[in-house]
């Protein structure tokens, strides 16, 4: 099947899903089951739009683009289909964010990016309105505007610097033309000040709080979860195979380290459950960045997947416990769980997951991580990575025993069945998969020769 | 205190940046890109996929039969990306209507439009929107294109707006035309899969270059992108003459 | 033949299955606890002492491997045997915790988790089940009443299991290999590091200074059975990772002529030094029994790592007795209090007093555990004290000799409190129908009270066993005859001072009952200086005990302001960071992107 | 060197959206920003001498076109930026129906 | 296992020759200590008239702790003296008198006795109890660092191989002479003499850890308190003036050891608890460790 279906389908949907309000929730979880049918259906390789070989536009599908494209439409799917209520009138944008999300993953030209990262954007900035805190989303919609500016600057300069946007070309064109690292730096530094902003890396990611603090299960995990892993994954991309770090790599390191230091040490000094998840999710965000800056691909993807399925859960348990409970300080949440003893463990799982216990998928993906930095003797960051996730441990441990134990009343919500099957079952693949991984390292082990394998043939077909 | 840090440090990163690009040997100095380096030298001689050596005007057969080698970009090569703009617009405009759309009502305007508005204005509809359509569907022969004529369509609609209170009442069609003309767009773009196995492939005769009945799909796309970039921002100004009752 | 594999995964099957069995019958599944543990203990003794154990692994993922050594084997029966024992009283705790399920499936993962730490034969191994034994000791921990030190426990624990992990994944940087054995290829300043890094995971885990906070607060705040496994089990663990640490790796550094050794041991047997008096001052003045008993864990993990650094034949020997008498002695004593605690629902020693004259065999048995743990003889602990000692003196340390002498003394002091306030003293009409310990918690106080004697009075077969351990470190047999230890500059013999002090008891015994009969009256029938006292309570002696002593030293160790401030200043530096860069504000974020890009455009300049 | 000249655009938008505490305002930056940004695009693909890149029948093709896929490009972009501004400005209405002011100090911490 | 046998007889007998000899000599001192005031003191018998009417009479129990811990407390004490050199020669379990021993079976008796005070439900017994076990802590470590000296030079804690060291390379009180003072303060502390006697107070807590006994069971308590100083002082003699060839030197010293020591406490007042802690961990343990270090590290 061609790939490009998994941008048309939803965006021929969105399309007719405005001329008839009543269809349009139909019409997305339609969609979205077309998608994630057609994700574990096409087949790898360069499709062009248009016909236009490497001149055009080219969508990619490797091993690396695939497992995104898995995880993302799995987790957009369940997302959507355990919080119905909450999608309400933003179907139409759900469909859009979804032709955004695919497009980011499969594209091979730097502008489309660009174009898919706005559509992403302002679907972003649209799912986040219903927070009814239009400031922080304005706030939101300046800074991603900017940053998207800024990567079109770095986009343009490089354009006009090896005269092609296709990704697989810039590489060996910058190589043909030995342009100096010196020269692109700028170029570079901007695009990743523009993606950063998306990637929520440190300085540039004011707007997460405002956003997220108060967003609901649906919002959260779109966010937090599938958005974020979409553009890690693309941030993943450019890194690996288009970036050419060289003298930029000094700053850009700081950046990330500060990003994963800050976001863990802000969750520490975080006193309500969403703001702590939030930050956390910062922290990880830097982390996986990180990874990529540093060429180690398959560590970061293991890291991805395991952040998104155990973000999924940690979002949507949280959102539906703030729904029921109104509050979500996490004083006055203690004990929620020992009524909700379920969808206490899956939380329970996913936090020990993310903390990097044994027995989790989170353990695998840690020593993992550390295996990779060491065997670059990268003792300052693993040291770093150590200390952080000491930190992240520590508040993620309080809150889960606060979670579990109360010292006064209880208060009580109620999950959808389906949220807590959804939940379980995701909690038991971390578990699964932190016992038995080898069918995902064994499927992750091609990713890197794959990515470079387009940029050796030069975008050819 | 602010401003003038804030002044500095500004005016320290332009001259930085400037000053970069300045000293950058890549960067091609203003006037002095060689077109020839880059991909758009393929699309300037249409020769991307077939051997061409040069596009002469009144000839047929080219692989994009645009003479405004912009609209061929635009439309064509990379068709793709205008599909993703038609999508940011879209969902910027619909975002608009729903960020408006509850505990909303419509305000009246707060003047009564005179006889000159009224008349005038109705003379002047069917000019602009001539001038619209005209633009859209002569995208690929002279400047412009489809973004223009529908943003003039849309202007044309503002003055009707302006005109008769009353007309935004009446007028339902927009979101229809909308999804109709965005589907199309979609719809074409998947027909090409089906007929020579590329999306968005001009599946059409690209006939001869500087008719107007020439370039494959080129003008039916831009006519739908003018169609429905029309419509888009015609709601959006609808939506934006709406008040929150708060 | 049985495999170790089977062993580990089976124990975590069993706590599965008391999980699923508890969720209707917490008691039954509380029972299972007690079979699985005594399956364990025996299958490792029995298969263990025949060396009759496979290492082999088909099931678990392959970097999973396993190895039988006589150091794992004895660290592994030890921490067994003390699963198995406090297992008998879980069916008397569990209906008092908030999860019974979870408590029984954790207890018996943590059991997993240590087998799997002592018999691991490469670090990914040794960390898996180190962690393991981690995460699931550490919800053991809230199901009591207090919650907070589980995060003390985490927090501590992870610092000690994350230098561990940086340590075994430097190696692996520089030896390309994960085997327990490439820590002794390393040399030089990489060697060091190791060194340094397994050692502090040593000191978490075993609670040396300054890590020893986490030992009060999480031994003395979570429930009685779960203190007990951890003090005389889980703790242990550190002693595995001290020894490997200690002794596998060496790093050339300065070697110090005055004591013979390097400066890095030292440097340990310094720190075990501190552990012992900082341990032992904060003991004598905890009014909860059960912090008290941790303080004095703390000490003795201080004496294991004291006898680790020397890196002798006797002082290894003396380390190994230690733990193995610490074990016995010091879960005895912890089992005898959570009786006091079952019975009277408190362990404050000054809400306590004249417990022996309801309980007074639960009243022996801490007897003898604190006997023990004093090193009075005839018990274990003597024994290996002596060996201490000994090697001590032959090293001449002389600062660490203070500690250990002061240690050894201060230890009859706070031992001597809970005996003298809690069980002795007036009884108090409170505790009126107070009965005896269930016959089920008689079982292991007697068993480990009989143990603690035995290794005490015959010491050969242990040290028979620890020989084999030591030597498979590369140091020589203890020597022993038909009646003593050799030792550096004496003998001892074990025996004779039993037999020699039950002679004497004897006799005197004989002495005493020939006399005249004495009459028997109550205990307010005292003599109190004219004054006249009608409550018992007033009458008791318990509170500030120590009081003129207790003057002369702060009551709150310095180190635990140093952790507070170290927290606070991360939340301090959480909140900057909220404030500077999650401020909701646009310009921040456009103020940092134009700074960073002015940097990197001025960079070349700057 | 006329180029810069949009450079400066863009910072003239910086320096806005960081002295700026007002929602309009800030959107006016933004606008200029993307203007400056555009006219940057533009400018790349400028040759001199060069020709609209449309093929008329008299043109022959001694003379060179300007490159034109920056223009295509900043078509892209214009539309890009009508998109968000209609919809910053949608926002902006919001918040005022909220605060019932423009300016960010007046509202008070959330 | 006759030799074992023998040996332990011997070792009655060494307890029985201690208790005698201290017992006397105590009394010769209460002469001593009247004469020095100016009062004409009692027969030097009398300790042993006091014990054996205390022994004779009829007592109460408070519970089977109180008298258990007597029976403890003796049996422990006479197990410690029955290893207890008179001797180089004369010594029950030769080769097995090991210094720990005396330290650690010491502990044993003094346990026992502890916890039958604590045991007989008298708060005064208590404090005077915590008094005893604080005041150790103060006076054993500086006296264990001297002796660790001792037996790092001599090469073996066996207080036979100690006497020989001596007698062949002089006394430790000459080659180590502040060890000697420490340990002489430490002793003062052992014995409870003054200043260290803060844990008997006579005259607020009522004779300490005593108070509450009377008849047998206070009668066992002198013999235990006799015997154990009889340990204490010979092991000082062993420790420090060579112990003895022969018997008449041991009693010799023993003789001048005890009556200095009885001297100087009657020249004394009294510290309070903590004082004595802060005293012994000054200049004692200071100067025990200094020399330690200056002997050893050399």
């Amino acid at each position: 099947m061609n790939p490009v279906l998994l941008i048309a389908i939803p965006l021929l949907f969105a399309f007719l899903s405005i001329m008839n309000k009543k269809f349009a929730r139909p019409l997305l979880l339609v969609a979205l089951l077309l998608d994630v049918y057609l994700v574990f259906t096409i087949s790898k390789g360069l499709y062009s739009i248009g016909g236009f070989s490497q001149y055009g536009i080219n969508l990619l599908v490797d091993q690396y683009s695939l497992i995104g494209l898995m995880v993302v439409n799995v987790v957009f799917f369940l997302t959507v289909v355990t919080n119905c209520k909450e999608v309400k009138r933003l179907s139409t944008v759900l469909l859009v964010a979804l032709a955004g999300v695919n497009g980011l993953l499969l594209t091979n030209d730097l502008f489309n990016l660009f174009v898919f990262l706005e559509i992403v954007g302002i679907s972003a900035y649209l799912i986040t309105s219903g927070n009814k805190r239009p400031l922080a989303t304005f706030n939101y919609l300046v800074q991603g505007t900017v940053g998207s500016g800024l990567y079109l600057l770095g986009l343009i300069l490089l354009y006009s610097m090896t005269g092609t946007l296709n990704m697989a070309l810039i590489l060996p064109t910058i190589v043909d033309k030995a342009i100096p690292l010196s020269n692109l730096a700028l170029p570079f530094m901007l695009m990743f000040i523009g993606l950063g902003v998306e990637a929520k890396l440190l300085p540039f990611n004011s707007w997460v709080k405002g956003v997220l603090q108060n967003a609901n299960a649906l919002t959260s995990v779109l966010i937090a979860g599938v958005f974020a892993t979409t553009i890690a994954l693309t941030f993943g991309r450019l890194l690996s195979t288009v970036f050419v770090l060289g003298s930029i790599s000094n700053i850009v390191l700081v950046i990330l380290a500060v990003t994963m230091l800050a976001g863990e040490v802000a969750a520490f000094a975080s006193k309500r459950i969403r703001e702590v998840l939030l930050f956390s999710a910062i922290a990880q965000s830097g982390l996986i960045i990180l990874l990529f800056a540093n060429g180690l691909v398959i560590p970061a993807i293991m890291l991805i997947i395991a952040n998104i399925v155990s973000k999924y859960i940690l979002f949507t348990i949280t959102g539906k416990m703030v729904d029921g409970t109104k509050t979500d300080e996490i004083e006055s949440l203690q004990g929620v769980f020992s009524k909700n003893k379920l969808v206490g463990f899956a939380f329970t799982v996913a936090s020990l997951s993310v903390i990097g216990l044994p027995l989790f998928f989170g353990f695998i993906v840690k020593l993992n991580i550390l295996t990779s930095l060491f065997s670059q003797y990268q003792l300052f960051l693993s040291a770093l990575i150590l200390v952080v996730s000491l930190i992240e441990g520590t508040y993620f441990v309080k809150l889960l025993i606060k979670l579990w134990y109360s010292v006064g009343e209880v208060k009580t919500f109620k999950v959808d069945a389906l949220v807590k099957v959804v939940t379980l079952i995701f909690a038991l693949g971390l578990i699964v998969f932190g016992v038995y991984t080898k069918p995902l390292t064994d499927s992750l082990m091609t990713v890197p020769e794959e990515m470079m394998e387009a940029i050796a043939e030069r975008g050819n077909f | 205190m602010k401003k003038v840090l804030s002044l500095l440090v500004v005016l320290a990163l332009g001259f930085g940046i400037i000053n970069s690009l300045n000293q950058n040997s890549s960067f091609p100095k203003f006037g002095e890109a060689d077109v020839s380096d880059r991909v758009s030298d393929r699309y300037i001689n249409k020769n991307v996929t077939e051997e061409n050596e040069e596009v002469i005007f009144g000839e047929d057969g080219y692989e994009t039969g645009s003479s405004n080698f912009v609209t061929s970009i635009v439309a064509n090569y990379r068709s793709f990306d205008t599909l993703g703009e038609v999508t940011v617009l879209f969902i910027s405009a619909f975002g608009v209507a729903l960020l408006f759309s509850k505990d909303s009502k419509r305000v009246s305007l707060n003047f009564k439009p005179n006889f000159m508005l009224r008349v005038g204005s109705r003379a002047l509809f069917g000019l602009i929107i001539m001038t619209g359509i005209y633009i859209s569907v002569h995208g690929h022969l002279t400047p412009g294109g489809g973004f223009p004529g529908g943003t003039m369509i849309a202007s044309s609609i503002l003055l009707l707006y302006l005109s008769n209170d009353s007309f935004r009442t009446k007028i339902k069609g927009f979101k229809l035309l909308e999804g109709f003309m965005g589907s199309l767009y979609v719809l074409i773009g998947v027909a090409g899969i089906y007929v020579t196995g590329y999306f968005l492939e001009n599946f059409l005769d690209t006939g001869v270059v500087g008719d107007l009945f020439s370039a494959g799909i080129i003008p039916i796309v831009y006519v739908i992108i003018g169609l429905k970039v029309g419509s888009e921002i015609a709601s959006i100004i609808d939506n934006f003459l709406t008040e929150e009752v708060s | 033949m049985f495999s170790i594999e089977l062993v580990v995964l089976s124990t975590l099957l069993a706590g599965v299955l008391a999980y699923i069995v508890s969720i209707k019958l917490p008691k039954l599944g509380s029972y299972l606890t007690i079979l699985a543990s005594l399956a364990v203990f025996s299958v490792l003794a029995y298969f263990g002492f025949n060396n009759n154990l496979d290492a082999e692994v088909n099931l678990i993922p392959q970097f999973v491997l396993f190895k039988t050594s006589m150091f794992g084997l004895y660290f592994a029966i030890i921490v067994s045997f003390i699963f198995f024992m406090v297992s008998f009283f879980n069916p008397y705790f569990i209906k008092d915790y908030k999860y019974p399920a979870a408590y029984n499936l954790f207890y018996l993962m943590a059991l997993a988790g240590t087998i799997g730490v002592f018999f691991a034969s490469n670090f990914i191994t040794l960390f898996i089940f180190f962690e393991i034994v981690v995460w699931t000791s550490m919800f053991l921990i809230p199901l009591g009443k207090k919650r907070k030190p589980t995060v003390t426990y985490f927090v501590f624990s992870t610092v000690g299991s994350f230098a561990m992990l940086y340590a075994v994944m430097f190696t692996f940087s520089i030896t390309g290999s994960f085997d327990l054995a490439a820590i002794s290829v390393l040399s030089g300043k990489s060697a060091l590091l190791v060194y340094i890094l397994l050692a502090v995971a040593g000191f978490a885990k075993l609670g040396a200074y300054p890590f020893y906070v986490w030992l009060p607060k999480v031994l003395g705040k979570s429930p009685d059975p779960v203190s007990a496994v951890f003090s005389g089990g889980i703790e242990k663990l550190g002693a595995f990772i001290a020894f490997m640490a200690i002794l596998r790796i060496s790093p050339a550094s300065i070697y110090l002529e005055a004591v013979g050794m390097y400066l890095q041991n030292y440097v340990i047997a310094i720190f075990g030094a501190i552990t012992i008096v900082v341990g032992t001052l904060q003991a004598i003045r905890q009014d909860d029994a059960k912090k008290l008993l941790a303080y004095s864990s703390a000490s003795n993990g201080g004496y294991i790592l004291v006898a680790i650094a020397m890196s002798s034949s006797i002082s290894l020997t003396g380390a190994m007795y230690h733990i193995l008498a610490h074990a016995l002695a010091s879960t005895a004593a912890f089992l005898a209090i959570a009786v006091v605690h079952y019975r009277t629902k408190t362990t404050k020693i000054s809400e306590l007093g004249g417990m022996i004259h309801h309980m007074p065999l639960t009243y022996m048995v801490y007897l003898m555990a604190i006997i023990s743990m004093a090193g009075i003889p005839p018990m274990g602990g003597f024994i290996s004290k002596w060996l201490i000692f000994q090697a001590v003196i032959n090293k001449q340390m002389i600062i660490v000799a203070v500690a250990t002498f002061f240690g050894s003394i201060g230890s009859f002091l706070y031992v001597f409190r809970p005996l003298a306030a809690l069980f002795l003293g007036q009884k108090l009409p409170k505790y009126k129908g107070v009965k005896e310990a269930p016959f089920l918690m008689m079982i292991p106080l007697i068993i480990l009270t009989l143990g603690s004697f035995y290794i005490g009075v015959i010491p050969n077969q242990v040290i028979d066993f620890s020989n084999k351990v030591i030597a498979e470190f590369g140091f020589g047999p203890l020597l022993m005859n038909e009646f003593g230890i050799q030792g550096a500059n004496g003998t001892l013999s074990a025996p004779i001072i039993a037999s020699v002090f039950g002679l004497g008891v004897v006799v005197i015994a004989i002495i005493f009952f020939i006399l005249p009969k004495s009459r028997k009256v109550g205990l307010m029938d005292t003599y109190t200086s004219g004054e006249f006292i009608y409550t018992e309570e007033l009458l008791h002696y318990s509170a500030d005990f120590y009081a003129p002593f207790e003057r002369l030293y702060p009551a709150k160790p310095l180190i635990s302001k140093v952790y507070a401030m170290i927290k606070e200043k991360v939340n301090e530096l959480g909140r900057f960071f909220k404030y500077w860069f999650f401020t909701n504000k646009p310009e921040v974020t456009v103020l940092w992107i134009v700074l960073i890009l002015t940097l990197l455009v001025w960079g070349d300049i700057l | 060197m006329i180029q810069y000249a949009s450079i400066i655009l863009i910072m003239l938008g910086l320096y806005g959206l960081l002295t700026n505490r007002n929602v309009i305002k800030i959107i006016i930056s933004l606008n200029v920003f993307e203007i400056g940004l555009n006219l940057f695009i533009i400018s790349v693909g400028y040759v001199d001498g060069g020709l609209a890149p449309i093929l008329t029948g008299n043109s022959t093709s001694v003379l060179s076109f300007v490159d034109p896929l920056p223009h295509a490009l900043v078509l892209t972009s214009i539309v890009i930026g009508v998109g968000t501004t209609a919809l910053g400005l949608a926002f902006a209405k919001k918040i005022y129906a909220k605060y019932g002011t423009y300016e960010i100090d007046e509202m008070g911490v959330e | 296992m006759s030799v074992i046998l023998m040996s332990m007889l011997i070792g009655l007998g060494v307890a029985l020759f201690g208790f005698t000899l201290q017992t006397t000599i105590g009394g010769i001192n209460r002469k001593v200590v009247g004469r020095m005031q100016k009062r004409y003191g009692p027969k030097w018998y009398q300790e042993f008239l006091d014990i054996f009417k205390a022994l004779s009479k009829r007592a109460i129990s408070h519970g089977w702790i109180y008298d258990f811990g007597v029976i403890m407390a003796v049996g422990g004490i006479t197990a410690t003296a029955m290893f207890m050199p008179i001797t180089d020669s004369l010594v029950a379990f030769a080769g097995y008198d090991n210094f720990f021993i005396f330290v650690y079976l010491l502990a044993v008796g003094m346990l026992g006795m502890a916890m039958s005070a604590s045991g007989s439900g008298n708060p005064l017994a208590s404090i005077g109890v915590m008094r005893a076990l604080t005041q150790m802590l103060a006076y054993e470590v500086p006296f264990m660092v001297v002796v660790i000296t001792i037996i790092k030079v001599s090469g073996t804690s066996s207080l036979t191989g100690i006497m020989e060291f001596q007698q062949a390379n002089g006394w430790f009180a000459l080659s180590l002479p502040i060890g000697f003072g420490v340990a002489f303060l430490s002793l003062l502390g052992m014995l409870g003499k003054k200043p260290f006697e803060t844990y008997i107070a006579p005259s607020e807590i009522a004779s300490g850890p005593m108070v509450e006994y009377g008849g047998k069971q206070l009668g066992l308590l002198f013999v235990m308190h006799e015997i154990a100083t009889f340990i204490e002082v010979s092991l000082f003699v062993h420790l420090f003036l060579g112990g003895a060839s022969n018997i008449i030197e041991f009693l010799a010293k023993y003789f001048i050891v005890y009556t200095v020591a009885n001297l100087i406490s009657n020249l004394n007042g009294r510290f309070k608890i903590d004082q004595v802690v802060v005293f012994f961990y000054k200049w004692p343990l200071a100067l025990a460790v200094l020399q330690a270090i200056w002997v050893l590290w050399r």
